[in-house]
Parts: C-alpha cells; sequence; structure tokens
C-alpha cells in the first residue's frame, strides 16, 4: 500500500480484515486500500481466500472482525445503499440461465434502479456485439458471451468500485479485448478496480498495483513491468 | 486422557447414580401400589421423569441456538448439539414406556391424546434437526441455520399442542398433577418429584459428557487443519 | 375391594425399556468417547513427531 | 418504503417470467397433485370422501404434499448459477428476496387450490357453499409458503438437499395444517365464520407467528 502521495482520498479503505471460513482462518489481517482510477491486480493460489475477500468486498459474506472497512468515508457492508455503488464480476456468470441477456439485465437494471435503462442496456449490448442474440435464453450463450453478459450487468448501474473474481478464465479472445477496454474505460472515469487471478500474467499493462494474498495477508508486490 | 470418562464431571455422575437409584428404590418400596391399576402404575415415575427431560432438553437446546444467534460462540452450537441428541433418547424412551403404561389400562398401545401426540411430533422435529446437523459441513453456517431450525421447532411444538388439543383428549392429564383417574397420594407425589429432580441431574451429567465428547471432536477437527498447514 | 389386577408383566416391559434404553446410551457415548481419545492423542503423537523436524 | 415495494415486485416479475418460461412450478404441481387426487380415490372408500371433515383433510394433504415441489424448485432456481450472491451483492434488503420467494410460491400454491378445491367437489360433489373458502385457503396457503420458503433456504445449502426440506418442513407444520383443514372443514359443514372462528383465529395466528419468524431468520440463513 505505497501511498505514493494520491491525493484522491481513498475510495475504499480495509484494514486488518479477518475471516474464518469453516474451520480455517482464510483472512488472518488483511488490509487493502483503493483509490479512484487505480486498478488492482490480486493474485494468490487458489483457495487462499481471494474469492472470500471479494465477497467481503461486495457485502456478500460479512467479515468475523475489521479494524475499518469504509466505501467512500462511510462504515461499510451494513446498510444495502450502499451496495449500490459496487460491481461484481464473478468467475460464473451471475445470471438467469432461463432467462435472455434483455431479460437479465433489465431486471437487474430494475433493482439497481438505473435511469433510463433500455437505452443504457441497447448501447451496452451493442458495444459487446450480442443485439443480434439478446433474446435467447442465456443458457444458449457460449461462456465467452456469458461472460461479456455478466460485465455489462456489473458496470450497468456505474458503479465506483469495480471487483472482478477470475473474469479471464475461460474467455475467448474476443471477449478478452471487450473486458480490456471496460477495465480502461473504467480507469479513465476514475473507477476502483480490483481484479484478482491466479495467473500474474493476465491484464498485467492494466495495472497500476500488485498485491498478493499469502497465508492470509496482503503483501504488496513490485513487478519488474 | 486416556480415561473411560473425563474426570471433570465424575462427582456429577456420582450424584446423578446416588440419586437415581434412590428414585427407583422409592419407586419399588415406598410408593404404594396403586388400587385399580396395578403394579404397572410405578411406570408412572420415570415415564414422567423421561418426558419432563426430554422436553427440558428441547428448551435447553433452543436457548442454547437463541445465546448462539447473539454471541456465534460455538461451543454454544455444539451444547445445543448434544442437548437434542440427548433430548430424543429420552423422548423415545417416554413415548415408549407411555404406551407401554397405556397398554393395560387402556387397552391400545398408542392413543391420539394431545400430549403424548406433541411428543411424538416433537421427537420428529429432533429426529429432522439432527439429519440436518449431518448434511451441512462449515461450522458457522451449519450452526446458524441449525439455531433457527432449533428456535422455529421450539415455536411450532407448543403450537401443535394447542391446535390439536380442541381435537380430542381421553386423559386430561397435566404434567406431574391429577392422572387419569389415578388418585395421587402423597407419597406417590413425593416419589414422582424425587425422581424427576433425579433424572434431570442425570440429564446434567449426560449433557456435560456429551458436550465434552463434541468439544473433543470439533479440537480433533481443528489440529487435523493445524497438521495439513504445516505439510506444506 | 376390587381386586388389583395383575399388570406386573408390563411393569417389567417398561422397565427393562428404561434400563436397556438408558445403558444403550450410555454405551454408545462411551464407545465414540474411546474412538475420539484414541483419535486425539494419535494426533498428539503426530504434532510432536512433526514439531522435532 | 417505496423503494423496497419496488425491488419486492421487480423480484416477483423475474421469478414470475422464469416459471413463464419454464411452466416447471406450476403445471408440475398441478399435475402431481391431480396424481395424488387419484390414487387417494382409489385408496379410500367413497364414504370418508364424501363426508365434509374428510374432504377438507384430503385437499389440504394433496395441497401440502405437492406444495413441496415448488418449494424445492423455488429455491433452486437461485442456486443454479449462484444468483443467490448476486441478489446478496445488490442494494436490495434481504427481507425483500424472502418475501418476494414466499409471495411467488403463496401464487403458485393459491392458483393450485383454486383448482383442486373446485375440482374435488365436483368428483365427489362435495358442496364448497361459501365463498369463505376463498380466504381461509389463502390463509393456510401464504402460512404454508412463509414457512416453507425458509425451511427450503436451509436445506438448499446442504447436500440432501430435496430430500431434506419434507423431513423438516412437515413436522413443524403440521400447526398450521390442523388449523387450515378445521377451518375448512367447519365452513365444508356450512357453518357460519362465527363458530368456525376459533380455528380461523388460530389459523390468523399461526400465519403472523410463521411471517415473523421467516423476515426475522431469513438474513441469517442466506448471507454466508
Amino acid at each position: 500500500m505505497s501511498k505514493t502521495g494520491t491525493p484522491a482520498a481513498p475510495l475504499l479503505l480495509a484494514q486488518n480484515v479477518q475471516k474464518k471460513f469453516g474451520r480455517r482462518k482464510v483472512l488472518k489481517s488483511a488490509s487493502l486500500q483503493l483509490t479512484p482510477g487505480e486498478c488492482v491486480i490480486l493474485t494468490g493460489e487458489n483457495g487462499a481466500g481471494k474469492s472470500t475477500l471479494i465477497k467481503i468486498l461486495a457485502g456478500i459474506i460479512q467479515a468475523d472482525a475489521a479494524d475499518t472497512l469504509t466505501l467512500c468515508g462511510e462504515p461499510f457492508p451494513e446498510s444495502a445503499a450502499q451496495r449500490q455503488k459496487i460491481g461484481l464480476v464473478s468467475h460464473q456468470p451471475m445470471l438467469y440461465n432461463e432467462l435472455s441477456a434483455w431479460e437479465n439485465l433489465r431486471f437487474f437494471a430494475e433493482i439497481y434502479a438505473v435511469p433510463n435503462a433500455d437505452e443504457r442496456i441497447r448501447s451496452l449490448l451493442q458495444r459487446i456485439g450480442m443485439e443480434s442474440r439478446k433474446d435467447d435464453p442465456v443458457r444458449t450463450y457460449s461462456r465467452g458471451m456469458q461472460q461479456r453478459v455478466s460485465i455489462c450487468r456489473a458496470i450497468l448501474h456505474d458503479p465506483e468500485l469495480l471487483l472482478m473474481d477470475e473474469p479471464f478464465t475461460g474467455l475467448d479472445t474476443k471477449s478478452v479485448q471487450i473486458l480490456e477496454t471496460m477495465i480502461r474505460e473504467g480507469k479513465n472515469d476514475q473507477k476502483a478496480i480490483l481484479i484478482t487471478t491466479h495467473d500474474p500474467m493476465a491484464a498485467r499493462q492494466l495495472a497500476t498495483r500488485f498485491l498478493r494474498l499469502e497465508k492470509g495477508q496482503l503483501v504488496s508486490q513490485e513487478f519488474e513491468l | 486422557m486416556q480415561s473411560l470418562f473425563p474426570k471433570k464431571y465424575l462427582l456429577l455422575d456420582i450424584i446423578a447414580t446416588i440419586l437415581i437409584l434412590c428414585a427407583a428404590a422409592m419407586v419399588f418400596l415406598y410408593a404404594p401400589t396403586e388400587t385399580n391399576m396395578g403394579l404397572v402404575q410405578k411406570v408412572f415415575y420415570f415415564h414422567v421423569a423421561y418426558a419432563w427431560v426430554g422436553m427440558l432438553s428441547f428448551v435447553v437446546a433452543c436457548a442454547f441456538s437463541i445465546v448462539y444467534l447473539s454471541k456465534k460462540d460455538l461451543r454454544c452450537d455444539l451444547a445445543s448439539e448434544a442437548a437434542v441428541e440427548i433430548g430424543l433418547v429420552f423422548t423415545l424412551l417416554a413415548v415408549g414406556s407411555g404406551s407401554i403404561w397405556a397398554r393395560p389400562i387402556w387397552n391400545t398401545w398408542w392413543t391420539w391424546d394431545p400430549r403424548l401426540t406433541t411428543t411424538t411430533i416433537m421427537a420428529l422435529v429432533y429426529i429432522g434437526s439432527m439429519f440436518l446437523r449431518k448434511s451441512i459441513d462449515d461450522p458457522n453456517k451449519r450452526g446458524r441455520i441449525l439455531s433457527i431450525y432449533c428456535i422455529i421447532g421450539c415455536a411450532s411444538v407448543p403450537l401443535t399442542f394447542f391446535s390439536i388439543r380442541g381435537y380430542r383428549s381421553i386423559h386430561p392429564v397435566v404434567i406431574g398433577g391429577a392422572s387419569s383417574g389415578m388418585n395421587m397420594t402423597p407419597e406417590m407425589l413425593q416419589t414422582l418429584i424425587f425422581s424427576v429432580i433425579a433424572f434431570t441431574a442425570f440429564y446434567l451429567a449426560l449433557l456435560a459428557h456429551r458436550y465434552t465428547y463434541a468439544k473433543v471432536r470439533e479440537d480433533v477437527e481443528i489440529t487435523k487443519l493445524e497438521l495439513e498447514d504445516m505439510d506444506e | 375391594m376390587s381386586e388389583i389386577p395383575d399388570t406386573t408383566a408390563y411393569l417389567i416391559a417398561g422397565y427393562t425399556l428404561f434400563v436397556l434404553g438408558t445403558a444403550a446410551y450410555i454405551i454408545y457415548l462411551t464407545v465414540k468417547w474411546k474412538k475420539i481419545v484414541r483419535l486425539k492423542s494419535e494426533q498428539a503423537d503426530l504434532l510432536k513427531r512433526r514439531q522435532q523436524h | 418504503m417505496k423503494l423496497f415495494l419496488h425491488d419486492l415486485i421487480a423480484l416477483i416479475k423475474k421469478d414470475l417470467s422464469i416459471e413463464k418460461h419454464t411452466r416447471e412450478i406450476f403445471l408440475v404441481m398441478l399435475i402431481f397433485a391431480l396424481s395424488i387426487l387419484f390414487i387417494l380415490n382409489f385408496a379410500l372408500d367413497t364414504e370418508v370422501k364424501a363426508r365434509s371433515s374428510g374432504a377438507a383433510g384430503l385437499i389440504w394433504v394433496i395441497l401440502v404434499i405437492s406444495g413441496q415441489l415448488s418449494l424445492n424448485q423455488i429455491m433452486n432456481l437461485e442456486k443454479q448459477g449462484n444468483m443467490l450472491e448476486a441478489l446478496l451483492a445488490a442494494p436490495i434488503s434481504r427481507t425483500a428476496i424472502y418475501f418476494s420467494k414466499a409471495i411467488t410460491c403463496f401464487l403458485g400454491m393459491y392458483g393450485m387450490a383454486l383448482v383442486i378445491f373446485p375440482l374435488y367437489s365436483i368428483f365427489y360433489n362435495t358442496p364448497l357453499n361459501s365463498a369463505h373458502i376463498l380466504w381461509i385457503s389463502a390463509l393456510g396457503c401464504w402460512g404454508y409458503a412463509a414457512l416453507g420458503v425458509l425451511i427450503s433456504a436451509m436445506t438448499i445449502q446442504t447436500r440432501m438437499r430435496d430430500i431434506l426440506l419434507p423431513i423438516l418442513f412437515f413436522p413443524v407444520i403440521i400447526p398450521l395444517i390442523v388449523a387450515a383443514v378445521k377451518s375448512t372443514g367447519a365452513i365444508f359443514q356450512g357453518e357460519t365464520i362465527g363458530t368456525a372462528m376459533p380455528w380461523i383465529s388460530q389459523l390468523i395466528a399461526f400465519n403472523v407467528i410463521f411471517t415473523a419468524i421467516g423476515m426475522i431468520s431469513f438474513e441469517y440463513i442466506v448471507e454466508e
């Protein structure tokens, strides 16, 4: 967490987050700070607790204990309104298989209260080249297509914090390009992005900082770029 | 710790055994034989004691569940697990002895009497919760889900009793009160109360042992994980 | 005085049920207790040997 | 409060549109109920089926057993794509999720009840003879759905999944079923609301209790 004098107030501040998963203390004391416009790559072996950390930051699960856990200054996961500012992409597409891309995005637009949702969805679908398939059920899509729609779902409500849990797994090249352009755009509009992956090579050129999760602690990692 | 039983609770065990032996002595020697039921009436004392412990254990399990939900202390979940298991054993024995006692008096093995039906439904809830406990691995989730199911059971069983009480009832027996047409002489009442106390002590001893067993089993699981970590 | 019905058979049945039921549960508990104590001591040895390396 | 309602409606619309696409829950439940109706027809002599109290009991048995299918299915929708986490990550309250599931299940159950009640009276010409049946069966279905969704949220996270639901659910739903059967039976016998009131008040009380327990504890069950 090298503080190279970044003037902007930290969007997300997490200190000494602890979480026991089953009987194993997955997160011993994870501390993390994200400022707008930053793209942090978090690596670590499978089962090191990357997904658990992402779920805690997304408000899905509660940490056992944490000194501070604030989003835009306010204390975090309790209030539902806070989750409005977070977009989540997980290696599972998190879409309803029986519904079509359009219906899925319509549903999420409604619960995230996205203004003039229809144009927003149409423009996003065009950008990921899914305009033609928008009314087929998601289960008929390929993995890459599902992940693209899932990315749209995550940025639909223009979140300030974008959490991505191993988004690159199983993607075709076109989807990888789309994902990278989305990340680049996110960085430009001053979003904070946290990407977890077990393959540190992925999206290296996008990253501003690298972290590694070892023995339940976050260690900053300098890569020779 | 090779002992047959954890030393800590030896005193409790001894007291419980003594009390039970006295209770048995009272039942067979002190309490008079009931006139119109004959000797089988003596089953009544232990039957009520077992049924009482079954119900008490259900309430104890529910109490531990509430404490677990508020304090998230895994030990309460283990205690609740112990209480449920012991409660089930006592309830089944109570129902069994109840039907044996009922056989000569109403010459049916089973009566749809509200109290008996509710106790059996309580046993079903016990068994259900034990199945639930076995099929969840993560201790935190298991504790949370089991506590809630235990509280639901604790709410539902008395409701069952009220809803079926208006339904059909042969013997309006209230726990410890006058039994169906059986006049309770003072000696009988004393024997009854004494055996209820004796079995409550026995229950506490069993609960302590079963809880210790659950605690040691949990420690074994945790050290298993530590050993795994050391291998890396 | 009406003759007291002879229901001793049921009395014996009732109390054997109590004794056998409770005894069975206690035995069940001791067996499980012994198993877990043995497992724990095996683990303790494993732990000690592991720490010596 | 408007936001809660807004989320609730969105969630219910989603569940119903999934149901519209797959037509799974409702049709399967209905056919299952009809087959039980026929089995019971051969299993029991006509005298029991025709008598009004027998009729009420049989109808509720059919509803209870076939309702269990919809309980499993409703939570399964979320479990497939790990959608429960998507809903937990959304800015909606967990109670909204609970109520949406309970209402969807209630709609399925009530729809089935609206089919089974008249069908039963046609088959065994037992008189329905009062519109009170509509709201009494609605109460019964709501209590069933409110507690059922809660138990289903528990069992969906276990290894044994569908098998565990009946073992856990039926013992605790007994008070509600007794009250429902008694109230419906009283109405079938043509008694006025006044005389059936003790049972109906019990039915209402159970509804309130189970819904309250559901609202409070759903959050604990679904969060990791």
